[in-house]
């Protein structure tokens, strides 16, 4: 071959390697981004069933990591997803099955919740405003609408506490419902205020920082 | 391993002093980088020290393990010294690099000792966190100063027993004896000027 | 053609230039220039915009103008391929002198200036715990307001009203307000865009920054602090109410909020909740 | 150039890879990083609490798989070679693989010539320059729109503190690296560095660095971009271990770097070479690398401080237990801003050096120059604390840092001063190198003065933390280094290689590069004022417009590189038009050396009798170099 093809030939593969690479660095980026899920509709008002699990499957990237799931109403099936897609102007009821001890909070402002319609909601059916802040295991809070309810802990006594998900409702845990208006149409992210990365610094890394587990987004269509 | 072509005859070499003064000015400013980078330490330690924050200068009972520190300091600066005396007579130069040598392995040993009978962790408080970040970061470069000191009196060592070797091949233009009194002279000043950091560390964590 | 000549036209350019730009630079474009006249403080910032943008003008024109000058009068413009040198000047003691001494007039004229404006009323920038430059009090204590900075919201303290602890931030009208700007774990920034306000909220620390409120208006706050994953979304909107709407709007709040009141800690500069280190 | 060349036959192609090369690095690397991870496996015992096990990562394994990784690569590269042969008492020695004969082989190994080391930095900057540019494209990708998110919320910090980090990190040796370590022998008449070992171990260290930093995605990247804050840092995952371990390593290779060119300036310039015939450029590298040898420890200092909060849970950042966050703050800027100048210096040293060639002038004011730069290496020792005006931080000295930081302003006008000087009745030819220099002015000066607005303090209260010093730095940074940078490539690279360089290409790269910059950042300026901070995924609607133009824009520039990429994959692989030994006529030492440059460099040490710019003068003096004759 002549020095000329040689080149091209090298040029041609290195460039090839080069697309090659950047298009699996982009994709590096581009994955993990978790998928979204429509709320169910009920009746009038939309349906949405969260559950919080103290750890994520063992198939997980990151088993040891706590986080919210998209249940079913009867916590049978369970799916990975954290953005959730409510329709605008509308109530939405929403039900957490809380299976995850409590951590307390570093506000603890923000055991109150707000924004809620009648500014409440209902712990294993009782309707509640506040709660003590350091028996919070988790928070489902939409800071951009003022929506913020914190989620009571299961109590370290718990004799069937649920380690990892998925968790069915014979596990203890705890019940909480609340219903909020959504806002116009738009993208809202969600997050959860308490403490509950283990395992790191502030108790504010890992989970509470990557989208998919302590964190989300609404998507409001 | 040394696979460098030889100066072709008619490539005059560079002047001969050139390496040694490079070895003189790279020793003096090796001094201005380690100074820099204990200076980070020393500056962390007055700044956590007076902000106190959350009164956590100290969490519980945090004390220096003095007699180390003591002990430390006194063996560093015993093998600067004798270092330094290296350098400055040739004919004595192998004990007294090998008693140096030994004397700067010795501190960094103490030091390990140390920490296993510290009577606190790293994370009781700021104090704790500058002594064990500094006395680590002391030890590590320390380490690499042994290196440099084994160099030296291994070069001795080895000159002694093959004689000397006129100048020499591979772009050095400078002859064996030149440059080991050079390397030396470099290495016993950086170590001198190191060991007067340790004393500061000393005074710094121990004393103040 | 010789050198004063050219010195002189790039002189009379450059007059030309600066006499047309440096007045619509600063009457058509600092006055549009953000924060915008809510407040004190951001009237102020525009004020110093507006100097630093005259005097910028016409020093970036004289650049400019002798770049192109020589770029177009002294290109190059034989093309017989002879390369051909310039006179070899090396330099000029007076020219030099004149430069060293106009641009360090300049430059002490900012800094004074600038000291100037900081300490007259720090500018609503933090101040750290021990503010340096308050504005004037001589009618009445400020309004302190804190400013409680975690991942990733702000919510709002007020001590002279029992404490309470609000989720949006109203300040009244013609009121300094102290705001005492700190956080619970990492760093974040307060900042109220048209306030003129920007004070970095740290753990342990309390930052207090000043702002002297004028006519109502709607401000925009938000993160300027890399602070973590929900850095860009972590704003907020308050407003500057007239004093009875703030009065009512308070005590709205304080029945709101009265059962998260009770379980709050005593107000304090700052905040060490636990746990320090690990989660969990 | 060899005069013993050895005619031994080639060993198969399989046995020229076994040896100490990059082949044997990367495997040595790799074992090293899992020999590393295991051995911090066996030090975590999760009955401790000081360990953070339960995130289900150990950042002890992490960072002792970097250490354990680099050790094992620069073994693999032949690092170690030497060091046991000193262990040994074995005489010292200078050179390796240096012989010509090695060809292309000794572009990936250990080699000490300077001019190999250089085109290895070339490369290799380059490389992490286009990653670097990439995270940019995909950062303004997400920006497009502020209500729907091309990557998550974290990858996007990721995307950011990579960005910035490749930036601040690699490209800080962007000039010094390739061009410093090419020129500064030639131009001061030595024939290599001081210590050619240390010359090749901070490029091969750069390298390390560079692909730890990258290895960050695997470990969920980090979220602090290149500032790294605590104790956000510390609340990463084991990404920001990748953060930690590639700016320790980057603060030690930049250390070693101006030692090294520090070491060979002092030490080793020819007879003649006086302080005042220095040319300027190696000037510029003096000041940076002043700044470099003092300023780089420091950083390395907290990092590793920062590495020992994460693994043995001391709490220098950790405000609840004795730390400070603005410890980090401090000690950070205390290197970062003379960082900056690191970065901006470097290019003043360009700029001033191609001014009089394409000037037909001497160097204007050359001695005002000179205090110029000395002048910023010194101030940008007390500026520090002008990046936390509004922290809260010793806001009482707010004052002086405005004062200080204005004042830099001055040896900065110096530079600017030279230039116009110079510029003044030259006979100004506009190459594509000069028109990069022209460039550099034009967007310095921007830089410049949108410097005073962040300066100032009331000022910077608004602009603080916003895209407004976003768009300042980028214009000192992009608009000054970068451009100089390219300035730099098409002025040397036909000397370097031997080959031309394409000019009309050159000049489309410049136009396309100078207009899109400009609309780029310009905007930016815009943006900030208007109230979009920093780092932020999303961002008010009302802003869309605008930032949809600087993407667009930014695209621009991606494609200008293209150009550039194109013009140096033809002209250098393909069309191969041989260059002759001195196409700009520069009157400079190195252009008067034959091209190729013969690997000694010089046959004698030459002897200077004037500095490099006796231009305009009759009659011409010869040049102050003999040529080699090795090749006649």
């Amino acid at each position: 071959m002549s020095s000329y093809g040689r080149r091209l030939v090298w040029v041609t593969l290195a460039t090839a390697i080069v697309c090659v690479a950047i298009g699996l660095y982009i994709g590096l980026y581009l994955t993990n981004v978790p998928g979204s899920v429509a709320a169910a509709h009920v009746g009038p008002v939309t349906n949405l069933y969260l559950g919080t699990v103290p750890a994520a499957e063992p198939t997980d990237p990151h088993p040891t990591w706590v986080s919210y799931y998209v249940v079913s109403p009867t916590s049978t099936n369970w799916q990975h997803d954290t953005t959730f897609v409510l329709p605008a102007n509308s109530l939405v009821h929403v039900t957490i099955y809380q299976f995850d001890g409590d951590s307390g909070l570093r506000n603890p402002f923000i055991s109150q919740a707000t924004g809620t319609v009648g500014g409440a909601f209902q712990l294993n059916g009782k309707t509640t405003q506040a709660i003590d802040p350091d028996d919070a295991s988790h928070v489902f809070a939409i800071p951009q609408i003022g929506l913020s309810v914190p989620l009571e802990g299961v109590p370290d006594s718990a004799k069937n506490p649920c380690s990892n998900a998925p968790c069915p409702l014979s596990y203890d845990h705890e019940t909480i419902s609340f219903t909020f208006r959504t806002p116009a149409k738009g993208l809202y992210r969600w997050q959860c205020f308490v403490p509950c990365a283990a395992g790191y610094m502030l108790g504010f890394g890992g989970p509470m920082q990557t989208v998919g587990y302590m964190d989300g987004f609404i998507k409001v269509v | 391993m040394e696979a460098s072509a030889p100066l072709a005859d008619h490539i005059k070499p560079e002047p001969r002093e050139w390496q040694l003064r490079a070895l003189w000015v790279g020793a003096r400013m090796l001094c201005g980088a380690a100074a820099f980078f204990f200076m980070a330490f020393l500056f962390a330690y007055f700044y956590l020290r007076s902000l106190d924050v959350n009164k956590s200068w100290k969490i519980g009972t945090v004390n220096p393990p003095t007699g180390f520190g003591v002990g430390i300091v006194v063996v560093l600066v015993a093998s600067a010294v004798l270092l330094r005396m290296a350098s400055k007579r040739p004919t004595e130069a192998l004990p007294l690099g090998l008693t140096a040598l030994a004397l700067a392995l010795l501190s960094v040993v103490l030091q390990v000792i140390a920490w296993t009978t510290l009577g606190f962790g790293p994370a009781s408080g700021g104090y704790a966190s500058v002594y064990v970040g500094w006395t680590a970061w002391y030890a590590v470069f320390a380490l690499a100063c042994v290196y440099w000191i084994e160099t030296q009196v291994a070069s001795i060592w080895r000159m002694g027993r093959e004689g000397v070797k006129r100048p020499r091949a591979e772009g050095v233009p400078a002859d064996d004896v030149e440059l080991l009194g050079a390397g030396l002279e470099a290495c016993s000043l950086f170590w001198a000027f190191y060991v007067a950091l340790g004393v500061i560390a000393w005074v710094v964590l121990y004393l103040v | 053609m010789n050198e004063v000549n050219h010195f002189r036209r790039v002189l009379l350019i450059w007059l030309v230039a600066s006499t047309i730009a440096t007045p619509l630079v600063i009457f058509v474009l600092a006055p549009i220039v953000p924060p915008g006249n809510g407040t004190v403080e951001s009237a102020g910032q525009v004020t110093d915009n507006t100097v630093l943008f005259g005097l910028s003008t016409p020093i970036a024109l004289a650049v400019i103008v002798w770049f192109l000058y020589a770029v177009i009068v002294f290109r190059e413009r034989d093309t017989s391929g002879a390369v051909l040198d310039g006179p070899p000047l090396r330099g000029d003691a007076r020219i030099q002198m004149w430069w060293v001494v106009i641009t360090t007039a300049i430059v002490l004229f900012l800094a004074g200036y600038g000291t100037v404006r900081l300490l007259s009323d720090g500018s609503g920038g933090g101040q750290g715990p021990n503010p340096i430059a308050a504005p004037s009090q001589a009618k009445d204590p400020p309004l302190r307001v804190q400013v409680i900075a975690q991942q990733w919201q702000f919510t709002y303290r007020f001590p002279g009203y029992g404490g309470v602890e609000t989720q949006h931030l109203e300040i009244p009208a013609h009121t300094t307000i102290e705001l005492n700007v700190t956080s619970l774990d990492v760093i974040h920034s307060f900042w109220a865009y048209q306030l003129g306000v920007k004070a970095d909220a740290n753990p342990g620390e309390n930052n207090i920054a000043y702002v002297t409120t004028k006519q109502p208006l709607t401000f925009n706050i938000r993160c300027a602090e890399l602070c973590g994953v929900w850095h860009g979304y972590m704003f907020d909107t308050g407003r500057v109410v007239t004093k009875a709407q703030f009065a009512a709007w308070i005590s709205a709040q304080r029945l709101t909020y009265a059962p998260a009141t009770k379980s709050l800690p005593p107000y304090s500069n700052t905040y060490f909740p636990d746990p320090q280190r690990l989660g969990g | 150039m060899s005069a013993i060349a050895v005619t031994t036959e080639k060993p198969p192609a399989w046995r020229r890879l076994i040896g100490f090369n990059l082949l044997t690095a990367i495997v040595l690397g790799i074992a090293g990083y899992l020999i590393g991870y295991w051995i911090g496996g066996r030090i975590n015992t999760p009955s401790t609490a000081f360990f953070s096990a339960e995130a289900g990562e150990n950042d002890i394994s992490v960072f002792l798989g970097y250490g354990f990784g680099v050790i094992g690569f620069l073994i693999g590269l032949g690092f170690a070679n030497y060091p046991v042969r000193r262990l040994l008492g074995y005489p010292p020695t200078l050179a390796e693989h240096e012989s010509a004969d090695e060809g292309l082989g000794r572009y990936f190994r250990l080699c000490t010539d300077h001019k190999v080391v250089a085109m290895q930095y070339m490369i290799g900057i380059g490389f992490f320059f286009a990653i670097g540019g990439l995270n940019a494209m995909l950062i303004r990708t997400e920006l497009l729109n502020p209500n729907s998110h091309v990557f998550g919320a974290n990858q996007y910090l990721t995307l950011v503190g990579m960005h910035g980090s490749m930036m601040m990190g690699m490209m800080t040796s962007s000039i010094l690296g390739p061009f410093a370590n090419w020129l500064v022998p030639l131009m001061i008449g030595s024939r290599r560095m001081a210590f050619p070992r240390i010359e090749a171990f901070t490029f091969w260290l750069l390298m390390a660095a560079g692909v730890i930093l990258i290895t960050t995605i695997f470990f969920g990247g980090f979220q602090t971009g290149w500032t790294g804050y605590q104790p956000l840092g510390s609340q990463g995952t084991a990404g920001y271990d990748a953060y930690v371990g590639f700016f320790a390593l980057v603060g030690v290779s930049m250390t070693l770097l101006g030692f090294n060119l520090l070491a060979t300036i002092i030490t080793m310039r020819a007879p003649g070479m006086t302080w005042t015939r220095l040319p300027i450029f190696v000037w510029g590298v003096v000041s940076t690398a002043i700044l470099m040898l003092l300023a780089s420890p420091m950083l390395a200092a907290a990092l590793f401080m920062g590495a020992f909060d994460r693994t043995v849970q001391t709490a220098f950042f950790v405000p609840g237990n004795g730390g400070s966050s603005f410890l980090w703050q401090n000690l950070f800027w205390v290197f970062g801003h003379p960082e900056v100048y690191i970065v901006a210096l470097p290019g003043f040293g360009i700029a001033l050096e191609l001014l009089p060639v394409f000037c037909r002038k001497p160097l204007w004011g050359y001695r005002i120059a000179v205090a110029g730069m000395l002048g910023v290496t010194l101030l940008s020792f007390f500026v520090w604390q002008h990046h936390l005006f509004v922290s809260g931080i010793n806001a009482d000295l707010r004052p002086f840092y405005m004062l200080s930081t204005e004042l830099i302003s001055i040896p900065t006008g110096f530079i600017f001063l030279c230039a116009m000087g110079t510029l003044w009745r030259g006979r100004i030819r506009l190459t594509v190198p000069m028109l990069f220099v022209l460039g550099w002015a034009f967007n310095f000066l921007f830089g410049g003065i949108s410097g005073v607005f962040l300066s100032d303090a009331p000022s910077d209260v608004t602009t603080h933390g916003t895209f407004f010093s976003m768009a300042h730095f980028h214009y000192t940074i992009m608009g000054g280094l970068v451009f100089t940078f390219f300035a730099a490539i098409y002025y040397w690279i036909p000397k370097m290689t031997g080959y031309k360089l394409s000019e009309v290409l050159g000049k489309v790269h410049f136009w396309t590069l100078f207009l899109a910059f400009n609309a780029t950042f310009g905007p930016l300026f815009a943006l900030g004022f208007m109230g979009m901070p920093r780092r932020v995924v999303t961002y008010p609607t009302s802003l869309q417009p605008l930032n949809d133009w600087v993407t667009v824009c930014a695209y621009a520039i991606a494609l200008s590189m293209l150009v550039f990429l194109y013009n140096v994959v033809a002209s250098l692989i393909f069309k191969r038009e041989p260059e002759v030994a001195n196409p700009w006529n520069s009157k400079s030492p190195e252009f008067q050396l034959p091209t190729p440059v013969p690997v000694h460099d010089f046959d004698r040490i030459p002897v200077f009798d004037a500095d490099p710019y006796p231009y305009g003068v009759e009659p011409t003096p010869a040049p102050t170099v003999a040529p080699a004759g090795g090749t006649a």
